[in-house]
C-alpha cells in the first residue's frame, strides 16, 4: 500500500521536475524562466523526497526525519534564492519578453 | 720518512699564519716566509746524502682512499729532490727579494700567504709519487698562480691575465685528471713507480692514445706549449717576483717536470715522439721569434721562457739518454738564469719606472752591479761559454747532431734548432746590451716613479739576483759539482737506470762546438742589424694570434649560452608546462605503446541510461569550462556544475563521504572564486595566438587520451593483491568503526590525515601572510 | 506571531534532539509539549490567543498547499503546450502588512505559488514587485492574492 | 625512546611548529625555540644515524598495523644521513636568517619559523616513509610550505616568480597522485617493499601500465629535482625569496626529488631499471650542460647559483642512472657534498648582496677588501663546487667519473668533466667580478655572526674531503643496501613474504 | 561504464592541462581545479566499479566497494582544496602588486 | 516494483538535467546560468533520492541535505555577486 503511494509520489515529482526543466529551457526571457525551477522543481523534489521517506519507512519501519528536514529546507530556501536572482536580474536590467505587460 | 711530509705541510701551514701578523710589523710576513722557505731548503738538504747514494726517500700514508688507490705517497728520488731544491731555494730568494720589492701599501700578508701556498703545492707536485695526488697539487699550483697573478686585482689587465691563466691551466688540469683516472682504470694503480715498471703494459693498452693525449694536454697547458702558450705573457701582469718564481723558474716547469717523470712510460711510441717533439720545436721557434719583437722586457722574457720550455719539451720527445740529460740539465740552468733576468728586470723597473726596451739604455754607469748580474744571466741564456747555459746548449746540439745523422730529412731538426738559438742569442743581447750600454736613455715622463737618479738597489734586492748569477757562473766553470750531486741522481731517477756520462766544458772541436760558434756569430750579426730585423718582422706580422682566438671563444661562449638560455628560460609558464607535459606524454606513450591494441577490457560493467547521461554531462561541462574560460563568471558557474556532477558520480560509485566532502569543498571554492574574481581584472583575457592554442590542444588531447587509455588498461587488468578485504574485516572488530573510510582515515592511515591537516594549516598560514604582508612590510590597517 | 510558530517548531526540534530520535512521533510530541510550555509562559512571551491564530494559520497553509498543486498543474500545462502562449506581466502589489516577517512570508508564498514570483520589494516597503507568468486580468490576479494570502497573514500579524 | 626514533623527525618539527604558532609575534622567543628544537633534532638524528650505521633497516609501523595495510616508516643509511643533512642545512639557514635584513622581522613574525619547521617535517617525511601515497602527502606538505616561503613577504617579484613555481609543481603533484592511483590499481598495494614483490609478477597490460606509471613517477620526481626538460621553474623561483630561504631550497628541496628517484627507482622498479637507467643518464648529462651554460651567462648571483643547482643535479641523476653500486655510491657521496656546498654558496651570496646592496655581479666589486673572510669562504666553496682539489667537490666528481668510466659511459663522463670546467669558469666569474676589482658603491658591514653558518657548512665540506675514506665507505655501504631490495622486504613484511602471501608473523604484528 | 568513466577522466585531464597552458592566473586556477577533479576520479576508478555498496559496515552485508580508494581521494580532495585556495589568494595578490594577472615572469607589454 | 519505476524516473530526471545543462550552456545571461546551476542542484537532489530508493540504502541522505544547502548557497553567492560584486560585506 505504502509502496504504491510512494511510487505515485515519485512519478508525480519526476513529472514536475521534468516540467520545470522544460520551462527553464523553453521560456522566452529570464523572468519567465524563473518560474519553472523555483516552484515546479521544488514541488517535484518535495514529492520525490516524500516518496523516499515513505519507501524507507516501509522498508525499515523507522521513520527518519532527515528527508522532511530537506523538504522543509528546500521549501524555505527556494523562493529566497529565486528572489535574490530575480532581484539581481532586474538590477542588471535583463530584458523582458516583448509581450510582457509592465504596469507602472 | 716522516720528514718528507713536513716539506709540503710546512709552507702550507705557514701560509695560513702569514696573514695573521699584526699590521704594524709590515715586514714580518716577508721574513716569516723567507725563514720558512729557508728551513724547507735545510730540510731537503738533510736528505742529500741518501739521494746521492741513489736511494730515494719514500713516505706514504693510507689516506684518504686506499681502496681507490688514492693515498698520500711521497717519493724524493734524485729528480724530485733536485727539483724540490730548486723550488725551495729560489723560493727563499724570491721571498727575500719581495720583502724589498713590495711597496708598503700592498697587503703583504696575503701576498706571502699565496706565495707559501704555491711553494707548498709545487713541492707537492714534485714530491708526490701518487699520480692523483700529483694532480691535486697540480691544480693547487694553478689556483695559487691565479691568486698571485691577480694580486693587483684593481687593474683590469691583472684580472684578465689571472682569469686566462686559470682557465687554460684549468682545462689542462681536467684533461690531466681524466687521463690519470683512465690510466688508473687501465692499470689499477696511481703509483708512479709501479706504472713505470709496467710501462709496456700501458703501451699495449687500447686506451694508450687517449691517455697520452689527455696527459699531454695537461703538460702543454701548464708549460705554455704551443698552442696554449698565450696565457703566459698575460700572466706577466703579476708582481715581478711572482713572474720570476712561478712563470719562469718553477710552475711552468711543472709540465716539463711531469714529462721527465712519465716519459719512461710513454717513450718509444711513435705518437709520443711526434707529438712532443713537433710541439716542442714549434713552441721554441715561435717563442724565440716573438721574444725579439717584444718591447716590454717582461713580455720579452715571457716569450723567451716559452721558447726555452719548448726546447726542453722537444728534448724529452726524443727520449734518448743525451736528450734526457740535456733536458734535465737545462731545466736547472734555465731556472737559474731566467729567474735572475726577471729579478734584474724587476730592479730596472723599480729604479727607472719603465720596462720598455726602447726607452732604456746605458744604465751601466748608473747601476754597475746590476749590470754585472744581468750580464752573467743574459750571456748564460745566450749560450756563451764558461756559463751554465753554454753547457746545456752543447748537450742540446749534440743530440741534434745525432738526430741529424739519421738521414737527410732529419737535418731539419738541427737547422731549426740553430735558428731558434740565434734568436735566443739576439733577445738575450737585447736585455743585456740594449739596456745597459749605448747612450744613456732613461724615460722622462716616469720621473715621479724614479725621483732620484737611478742607482743600484738595496742589498735585499741585489743579493737574490746576485746569488742566481753566481750559480750560473759557478756551474759554468765547475759543472762537476752539480753533476755529481744533482744531475746524475736526477737523470738516473728519471730513467730508472744508471748510465755514465760526463759534462765537461771542453771536449775538442766537435760539431756541436762549431754550431755554437756559428750561432753566436750569426747572433751578433743579427743583433747589430736588429732594426732591419724589426722592420722585416713588422712586414710579416700577423694579426691573427692565439689571443684573438681565446677572446673570440670566450665571447662566443657567453653569447651563445646567453642566447640559448633566453630561449629556454623565457619566463613564460606556458613553455615550462608545455615541456613538462610533452615529456610526460612521450614517456607514457613509450610505455603504453606495446599494449595499445589490447588495452580495452574484455567485458564492461553494464551502464544504465541515466548514468550515461550523468557522465556525458560531466564531459560536456568540462569542455564547457574550456569553452567559456573567457567569460570568467560563467566559467566559475560551469566549474560549479562540474563539481556537482562529480559528487553525483561519487554517489553512483557508492562513496557518500566523498560526495559530502566534495560538495563542501566545492561550495567554499566557488565562494572563494567569486571573492577573488571581484578583485581580478574584469574584462575577458585576450586569447593566446592561434598556433599556441593549436599545439596546446593537440598536447592536451594526447595527454587526456593517454590517461584515458591507462585507466582502461587498469580496469582491464586484475589486481594481484587487494587490501580492501583486510579493512572490511578488521575495521569493526579491531578498530571499532562502522564507517570503514573513516576508520582508514583516522586509524589505518592516520598519518596521511595528519599530513593533510598540516597542509590545510600551512595553506591558511600562507594565505594569511600573503594578505597581511606587502613587500616584506606589514600592511597598515 | 510567526515568531511564536518558529519558537514552537524549534522547541519541537529541540525535543527530538533531546530524545535523540528524529521521528514524526517524537516531533509531534515535542510540538505539543512546546505548545504547552508556551501556553504556560504566555505572559512572559507577551502574546495572546496564539492558539486561536493557530487555526487561521492551519487554514492558510491548507489554502497554500491547494494553490500550490493546482497552480502547478496549470503552469505545467502552460509550459508543455507545443506552442507557447503566455502573457507575462510585471506589476506592483500594494501592501497592508507591517512586520518584516509577514512581508517575507507573503513574498515567499507568492514566489512558491506557480505563475507568480516576487521580484522585489519597493524601498518604501509599501509594494511588492511581482512577475506573473500568465495573467488574463491584472486586477483579478491582485485581488485573489490579497484575498487568499494577505488577509490571513494580516490576521495573524496583529 | 629508541624504538620511536624513526617517527621523531616528523613529529618533532610538527610539535615545534605548533608551539611556534602559539607564541607568534614574539620573534625573539620563536628564534630561541626553533634553534633549540633544531639542535635537539640534530642530536636525535645523529643518534639515529649511528644506529643505522650497523646496516639495520629500521621499520616503524604506525598504529602497529601490519604492513602493507597500515603506513610504514622505514629508514636505512641513506635516509638517516639525508635527515641529518636536512636538519643541518635548516639550522644554517635559520641562524643566518636572524641577521639577514633581506628577510626582516616582519617575515619572521609572519610564520617564517613555523613554515621552516613544516617544510622540514615534509622533507623528513619524504625521506622516511615506506608508503607511496604517504610519500605524496609529505611532498604536498613540503611543497605547500615551500610555496608559502617563496611568496612570503609578497614583494611584486616574489609573487610573480611564485606563480610558475606553483603551477609547475602543482601539475607535478597531480601527476604524482594519478601515478600512485594507477599503481594501486594495477598492483593493489601502496607499500613500497610490498610493491617490489608484486611488480616483477606483472605481465601484459598490467606490466605496460606499470612501466608507464614508473615513468610518470620519474617525471614527477624529475620536476621536483629540476632535471633538464623540467627544470625551468627553478631558476626563476629560487632567487626570488630572501637568501636564507633560497639557501635551504637550493640545499635540500631538490634533493628530495633525487632521493625519491633513488628510493622508488631501486625499490619499486628494481626489476626494470635498464631503460630507466638509459633515460636518466641522458637526462643527467643534458642537465649538466644546459644548467651550467645557463649559469655561465648570468650576472645575477643567486640566479646563477640556481642554474648550478640544475647542472649539479645532473651529476646526481647521471650517477644514479648507472644503477650500479659504484654509481649509487657516487650519487650518495655527491649528494652529501653538494647539499652542503650549495647551501653555503647561497648564504654567501646573501651576504654579498647584503654588503654591496646589489644582486648584480657587475655592480659589486672590491668585496675582497671589505670582507676577506667571506672571500676565503667563497673561494673554498666555489672551487669545491667546481670540483677543484683539495675540497669535497674534487672527490665527489672523482667518484662520479670513476663510476662512469667503469660503466664505459665515455660520452657522459666526458660531459661531466667538461661541465666541471664550465663550473670553474662561472665560479671564477663571480670571484673576479664581485671580489676583485674596484668598489662600485658603498659597502655596509655584514652581520658577522651570520658567517658562522657558512663556516659550519664549509668546514663540513672540508671534512668530507679529509675523511673521504670513511665517508666513501659509508656511501658504498648505503648503495649496497639500496640495491638489496630483499632486505627491505624482510624488514617490512617479515621473513618469507611473497607477492601473494604474507607471513603469519606479520599478521600478528598488532 | 569503464569506457565512459575513463573518457570522463581523460577529458578532465585534457581540459585541465589546456587551461593551465593559458596565460591568465584565473585560467590557471580553473585548470588546476579540473586536473585535481580528474586525478580524484581516476583514483576512484582504481577500486573497480561497484554500485550501491557504500563501505559502511552493516550487518549481513559482506560486499563493499574498495574503501581505501575513497580514503585516498578524501585526503587528496582536502589537500587539493588547500592548494587551490592558496593559489587563488596568490593570484589575487600578484595582480594587486604587478598590475596584471599574467602567469609569466616578465611584465606584459600593456598591463591589464 | 518501486525500484524499476525509480529507474525510469531517473532516466526522466537525467533528461531534465540535460535541459538544465543546455540552459547553462546557452546563457545568455549570467543570471540564467546561475538559475540553471540551481536547478541542476535541485535535480541532483532528486536523483540522489531516487538512487537511494534504487539501491535501497539510506547512506546518501546526508549528501542529499548538503547538496540542497549548497545549491542555495551557490545561488545566493552568485546573486549577491551580481548585485554588489563583492560577496563579502
Amino acid at each position: 500500500m505504502i509502496e504504491w503511494i510512494a511510487t505515485i509520489l515519485m512519478v508525480v515529482g519526476t513529472a514536475f521536475i521534468l516540467v520545470s526543466s522544460i520551462g527553464l529551457a523553453r521560456l522566452p526571457d529570464f523572468y519567465t524562466r524563473m518560474h519553472g525551477p523555483t516552484k515546479a522543481a521544488t514541488l517535484g523534489v518535495g514529492f520525490i523526497l516524500g516518496a523516499a521517506s515513505l519507501h524507507f519507512t516501509a522498508a525499515t519501519d523507522h521513520f527518519s526525519i532527515r528527508e522532511l528536514l530537506a523538504i522543509a529546507f528546500i521549501f524555505i530556501t527556494a523562493p529566497v534564492g529565486a528572489h535574490m536572482l530575480a532581484k539581481a536580474g532586474r538590477a542588471k536590467g535583463l530584458p523582458f519578453d516583448k509581450n510582457t505587460t509592465i504596469e507602472k | 720518512m716522516i720528514g718528507l711530509i713536513w716539506i709540503i705541510l710546512l709552507p702550507m701551514l705557514a701560509a695560513m699564519v702569514a696573514p695573521l701578523w699584526p699590521k704594524r710589523w709590515r715586514n714580518a710576513p716577508g721574513w716569516w716566509a723567507t725563514a720558512v722557505s729557508a728551513s724547507v731548503v735545510a730540510l731537503l738538504a738533510s736528505f742529500g746524502p741518501s739521494i746521492h747514494k741513489g736511494e730515494p726517500v719514500r713516505f706514504s700514508l693510507p689516506w684518504p682512499a686506499p681502496e681507490f688507490g688514492v693515498q698520500l705517497a711521497l717519493g724524493a728520488d734524485g729528480w724530485g729532490w733536485g727539483f724540490a731544491l730548486v723550488v725551495a731555494g729560489i723560493g727563499t730568494l724570491i721571498c727575500l727579494y719581495a720583502v724589498h720589492y713590495l711597496s708598503d701599501k700592498e697587503p703583504r700578508g696575503r701576498f706571502f700567504a699565496y706565495l707559501l701556498l704555491f711553494e707548498g703545492a709545487m713541492l707537492g707536485v714534485v714530491l708526490s709519487s701518487n699520480l692523483l695526488f700529483l694532480v691535486v697539487f697540480w691544480e693547487l699550483t694553478s689556483v695559487a698562480s691565479f691568486l698571485l697573478i691577480g694580486f693587483w686585482h684593481q687593474q683590469e689587465r691583472a684580472r684578465y691575465g689571472a682569469y686566462k691563466a686559470l682557465l687554460i691551466t684549468g682545462i689542462g688540469g681536467l684533461g690531466l685528471l681524466a687521463g690519470v683516472v683512465m690510466l688508473y682504470l687501465a692499470m689499477g694503480t696511481f703509483d708512479l713507480y709501479e706504472l713505470i715498471a709496467r710501462a709496456d703494459e700501458v703501451q699495449a693498452h687500447p686506451w694508450f692514445v687517449p691517455i697520452l693525449v689527455l696527459i699531454l694536454l695537461g703538460v702543454f697547458t701548464k708549460s705554455a706549449q704551443f698552442p696554449f702558450h698565450f696565457w703566459l705573457p698575460d700572466a706577466m701582469t703579476a708582481p715581478t717576483p711572482v713572474s720570476a718564481y712561478l712563470h719562469s723558474a718553477t710552475m711552468v716547469k711543472a709540465g716539463v717536470f711531469l714529462l721527465g717523470r712519465i716519459h719512461p712510460i710513454f717513450r718509444g711510441r711513435e705518437e709520443w715522439f711526434w707529438i712532443v717533439t713537433t710541439v716542442g720545436m714549434a713552441t721554441m721557434l715561435l717563442g724565440a721569434y716573438a721574444a725579439v719583437r717584444k718591447t716590454d722586457l717582461k713580455a720579452l722574457l715571457a716569450y723567451s721562457t716559452i721558447s726555452q720550455l719548448g726546447l726542453i719539451t722537444m728534448l724529452y720527445g726524443f727520449g734518448t739518454h743525451t736528450a734526457a740529460l740535456a733536458a734535465t740539465f737545462h731545466i736547472f740552468n734555465h731556472a737559474a738564469f731566467k729567474a735572475g733576468l726577471f729579478l734584474v728586470v724587476g730592479i730596472v723597473d723599480h729604479e727607472t719606472g719603465t720596462r720598455d726596451k726602447r726607452r732604456l739604455g746605458g744604465l751601466a754607469k748608473a747601476m754597475p752591479i746590476t749590470m754585472v748580474i744581468c750580464g752573467a744571466c743574459a750571456l748564460a741564456s745566450a749560450g756563451v761559454p764558461l756559463l751554465n747555459g753554454f753547457l746545456s746548449k752543447e748537450l742540446f746540439y749534440t743530440e741534434m747532431v745525432e738526430v741529424g745523422t739519421r738521414g737527410w730529412v732529419w737535418m731539419i731538426w738541427p737547422a731549426l734548432a740553430i735558428g731558434g738559438s740565434i734568436f735566443t742569442f739576439v733577445y738575450s743581447m737585447e736585455v743585456f746590451h740594449g739596456v745597459f750600454f749605448g747612450q744613456l736613455r732613461m724615460h722622462d715622463t716616469h720621473q715621479e716613479h724614479a725621483p732620484h737618479k737611478p742607482h743600484d738597489p738595496g742589498w735585499g734586492m741585489l743579493v737574490p739576483a746576485g746569488l742566481l748569477a753566481t750559480v750560473c757562473v759557478l756551474v759554468g766553470l765547475w759543472p762537476g759539482v752539480l753533476e755529481g750531486w744533482l744531475l746524475k741522481p736526477a737523470v738516473w731517477a728519471v730513467w730508472q737506470q744508471v748510465f755514465d756520462f760526463h759534462v765537461v766544458i771542453w771536449h775538442g772541436f766537435t760539431t756541436p762546438l762549431i754550431l755554437s760558434i756559428l750561432t753566436m756569430v750569426a747572433g751578433v750579426v743579427l743583433y747589430l742589424q736588429r732594426h732591419r730585423l724589426g722592420q722585416v718582422q713588422e712586414r710579416f706580422a700577423w694579426s691573427f694570434t692565439a689571443h684573438t682566438i681565446y677572446d673570440g671563444a670566450l665571447n662566443g661562449l657567453i653569447g651563445s649560452t646567453d642566447w640559448l638560455t633566453n630561449k629556454l628560460q623565457n619566463g613564460r609558464l606556458r613553455q615550462y608546462l608545455w615541456w613538462a607535459a610533452a615529456t610526460l606524454v612521450a614517456a607514457m606513450l613509450y610505455a603504453a605503446a606495446p599494449v595499445l591494441g589490447t588495452i580495452l577490457p574484455s567485458q564492461f560493467t553494464t551502464i544504465s541510461g541515466w548514468e550515461t547521461v550523468l557522465l556525458l554531462l560531466l564531459i560536456a561541462a568540462a569542455v564547457g569550462v574550456v569553452w567559456r574560460n573567457g567569460e570568467r563568471l560563467s566559467a566559475v558557474i560551469t566549474v560549479g556544475s562540474v563539481g556537482l556532477l562529480i559528487s553525483g558520480l561519487y554517489l553512483v560509485m557508492s562513496a557518500p563521504d566523498l560526495a559530502l566532502t566534495q560538495l563542501l569543498v566545492e561550495s567554499v571554492t566557488i565562494i572563494l572564486f567569486l571573492f577573488v574574481l571581484w578583485r581580478l581584472p574584469q574584462e575577458a583575457p585576450k586569447s593566446s595566438p592561434r598556433r599556441h592554442r593549436a599545439s596546446d590542444a593537440v598536447l592536451s588531447i594526447a595527454f587526456g587520451g593517454l590517461i584515458c587509455l591507462l585507466v582502461l588498461g587498469v580496469s582491464a587488468s586484475k589486481q594481484l593483491w587487494a587490501l580492501p578485504e583486510y579493512f572490511t574485516q578488521t575495521s569493526l572488530p579491531e578498530a571499532g568503526g562502522r564507517n570503514i573510510v573513516n576508520v582508514i582515515l583516522v586509524d589505518f592511515r592516520g598519518f596521511d590525515t595528519l599530513g593533510e591537516i598540516t597542509v590545510l594549516g600551512i595553506a591558511a598560514l600562507g594565505a594569511f601572510a600573503l594578505l597581511r604582508l606587502r613587500n616584506g612590510k606589514e600592511r597598515d590597517r | 506571531m510567526l515568531g511564536h510558530l518558529m519558537i514552537n517548531v524549534f522547541l519541537a526540534l529541540l525535543w527530538c534532539l533531546l530524545v535523540e530520535e528524529f521521528s514524526g512521533k517524537q516531533f509531534l510530541l515535542g510540538y505539543l509539549v512546546g505548545a504547552g510550555l508556551m501556553f504556560v509562559l504566555r505572559r512572559l512571551l507577551g502574546e495572546t490567543c496564539y492558539f486561536h491564530k493557530l487555526k487561521v494559520l492551519v487554514k492558510l497553509i491548507g489554502v497554500f498547499v491547494y494553490d500550490l498543486v493546482v497552480a502547478n498543474l496549470q503552469v505545467a500545462l502552460l509550459i508543455c503546450r507545443p506552442r507557447l502562449r503566455i502573457r507575462p506581466a510585471l506589476f506592483h502589489l500594494p501592501l497592508e502588512l507591517e512586520s518584516d516577517a509577514a512581508i517575507t512570508t507573503l513574498a515567499n508564498m507568492i514566489s512558491l505559488t506557480p505563475g507568480t514570483l516576487t521580484v522585489d520589494v519597493t524601498p518604501d516597503r509599501r509594494c511588492l514587485v511581482i512577475h506573473a507568468l500568465d495573467v488574463a486580468d491584472l486586477e483579478d490576479t491582485k485581488r485573489s492574492i490579497k484575498e487568499r494570502f494577505e488577509r490571513p497573514l494580516r490576521e495573524l500579524e496583529q | 625512546m629508541n624504538a620511536h626514533l624513526p617517527v621523531l623527525p616528523i613529529v618533532w618539527p610538527l610539535a615545534t611548529a605548533v608551539l611556534l604558532l602559539f607564541c607568534r609575534g614574539r620573534v625573539g622567543l620563536q628564534r630561541v625555540i626553533s634553534l633549540v628544537s633544531l639542535l635537539g633534532l640534530i642530536v636525535a638524528e645523529v643518534l639515529f644515524l649511528q644506529r643505522m650505521l650497523t646496516g639495520e633497516i629500521a621499520v616503524y609501523k604506525l598504529g602497529a598495523w601490519p604492513a602493507p595495510f597500515g603506513i610504514v616508516l622505514m629508514a636505512d643509511r641513506l635516509s638517516a644521513v639525508m635527515l641529518l643533512l636536512a636538519s643541518v642545512t635548516a639550522l644554517a639557514a635559520i641562524w643566518y636568517a636572524f641577521g639577514d635584513q633581506s628577510l626582516g622581522e616582519a617575515r619572521e613574525r609572519h610564520h617564517f619559523h613555523p613554515l621552516m619547521q613544516f617544510i622540514l617535517m615534509g622533507v623528513n617525511g619524504a625521506f622516511l616513509t615506506g608508503d607511496i601515497f604517504n610519500l605524496f602527502v609529505w611532498y604536498e606538505v613540503m611543497l605547500l610550505s615551500s610555496y608559502c616561503l617563496i611568496t612570503l613577504g609578497g614583494g611584486a617579484r616574489q609573487l610573480r616568480a611564485g606563480i610558475p613555481y606553483l603551477a609547475v609543481n602543482l601539475f607535478g603533484s597531480t601527476i604524482f597522485l594519478s601515478a600512485v592511483g594507477l599503481l594501486y590499481g594495477v598492483t593493489g598495494s601502496l607499500n613500497m617493499a610490498h610493491l617490489s614483490l608484486i611488480t616483477p609478477g606483472l605481465e601484459g597490460t598490467a606490466a605496460a601500465v606499470m612501466q608507464a606509471t614508473g615513468l610518470m613517477l620519474m617525471v614527477v620526481f624529475g620536476i621536483k629535482a629540476a632535471v633538464f626538460p623540467l627544470y625551468f621553474w627553478l631558476p626563476d623561483g629560487y632567487p626570488a625569496p630572501p637568501a636564507a630561504i633560497s639557501a635551504f631550497f637550493g640545499g635540500v628541496a631538490t634533493k628530495v626529488g633525487v632521493y625519491s628517484m633513488i628510493r622508488v627507482g631501486t625499490l619499486v622498479f628494481g626489476g626494470q631499471t635498464a631503460l630507466l637507467g638509459e633515460v636518466l643518464m641522458a637526462v643527467g648529462a643534458l642537465s649538466m650542460l644546459i644548467g651550467v651554460w645557463g649559469a655561465v651567462c648570468q650576472t645575477e648571483i643567486r640566479r646563477l647559483l640556481s642554474f648550478h643547482v640544475v647542472s649539479q643535479i645532473g651529476y646526481l641523476v647521471f650517477a644514479l642512472g648507472l644503477f650500479t653500486e659504484a654509481g649509487l655510491a657516487a650519487a650518495v657521496f655527491y649528494m652529501l657534498h653538494y647539499t652542503i656546498v650549495k647551501c653555503s654558496l647561497f648564504l654567501i651570496a646573501g651576504v654579498m648582496e647584503r654588503i654591496s646592496g646589489q644582486n648584480n655581479l657587475k655592480k659589486m666589486g672590491g668585496l675582497m677588501e671589505t670582507a676577506p673572510v667571506l672571500a676565503t669562504l667563497f673561494f673554498i666553496g666555489g672551487l669545491s663546487l667546481a670540483g677543484l682539489p683539495p675540497w669535497s667537490g674534487f672527490f665527489a666528481k672523482f667518484v662520479v667519473i670513476v663510476a662512469g668510466f667503469q660503466e664505459r659511459q665515455y660520452l657522459y663522463t666526458f660531459v661531466a668533466v667538461v661541465t666541471g670546467f664550465f663550473t670553474l669558469f662561472s665560479m671564477m666569474k663571480i670571484w673576479h667580478l664581485a671580489f676583485w676589482g674596484e668598489k662600485k658603491g658603498p659597502h655596509e658591514r655584514p652581520w658577522r655572526l651570520g658567517y658562522l653558518s657558512v663556516l659550519l657548512l664549509v668546514s663540513f665540506s672540508v671534512t668530507l674531503a679529509v675523511w673521504f675514506k670513511p665517508v666513501n665507505n659509508f656511501a658504498r655501504q648505503a648503495a649496497a643496501q639500496l640495491l638489496d631490495t630483499q632486505a627491505y622486504v624482510r624488514a617490512v613484511l617479515g621473513e618469507g613474504a611473497t607477492a601473494t602471501t604474507l607471513p603469519a608473523a606479520n599478521k600478528e604484528a598488532r | 561504464m569503464e569506457l565512459l568513466m575513463a573518457l570522463a577522466v581523460g577529458t578532465l585531464f585534457g581540459t585541465g592541462l589546456y587551461l593551465c597552458l593559458r596565460r591568465r592566473t584565473f585560467q590557471l586556477v580553473l585548470g588546476m581545479v579540473l586536473l585535481s577533479h580528474g586525478a580524484n576520479l581516476l583514483i576512484l576508478n582504481m577500486g573497480r566499479i561497484r554500485r550501491g555498496l557504500p563501505p559502511l559496515v552493516t550487518d549481513g552485508v559482506t560486499e563493499y566497494t574498495d574503501p581505501l580508494v575513497q580514503a585516498l581521494i578524501l585526503t587528496a580532495i582536502v589537500i587539493g582544496f588547500g592548494v587551490t585556495a592558496f593559489l587563488l589568494v596568490l593570484s589575487m595578490r600578484s595582480y594587486q602588486e604587478n598590475g596584471d594577472d599574467s602567469v609569466n615572469i616578465e611584465q606584459e607589454e600593456q598591463p591589464h | 516494483m518501486t525500484q524499476t519505476v525509480a529507474n525510469y524516473c531517473l532516466v526522466v530526471v537525467a533528461f531534465s538535467m540535460i535541459l538544465c545543462f543546455w540552459r547553462l550552456w546557452r546563457g545568455p545571461s549570467i543570471a540564467d546560468r546561475a538559475l540553471a546551476l540551481d536547478t541542476l542542484a535541485v535535480n541532483l537532489v532528486s536523483v540522489i533520492a531516487l538512487m537511494s530508493i534504487l539501491f535501497g540504502t539510506t547512506a546518501y541522505f546526508d549528501a542529499l541535505l548538503v547538496i540542497a544547502v549548497i545549491g542555495f548557497l551557490g545561488t545566493v553567492a552568485v546573486g549577491k555577486y551580481l548585485l554588489k560584486g563583492d560577496i563579502i560585506d
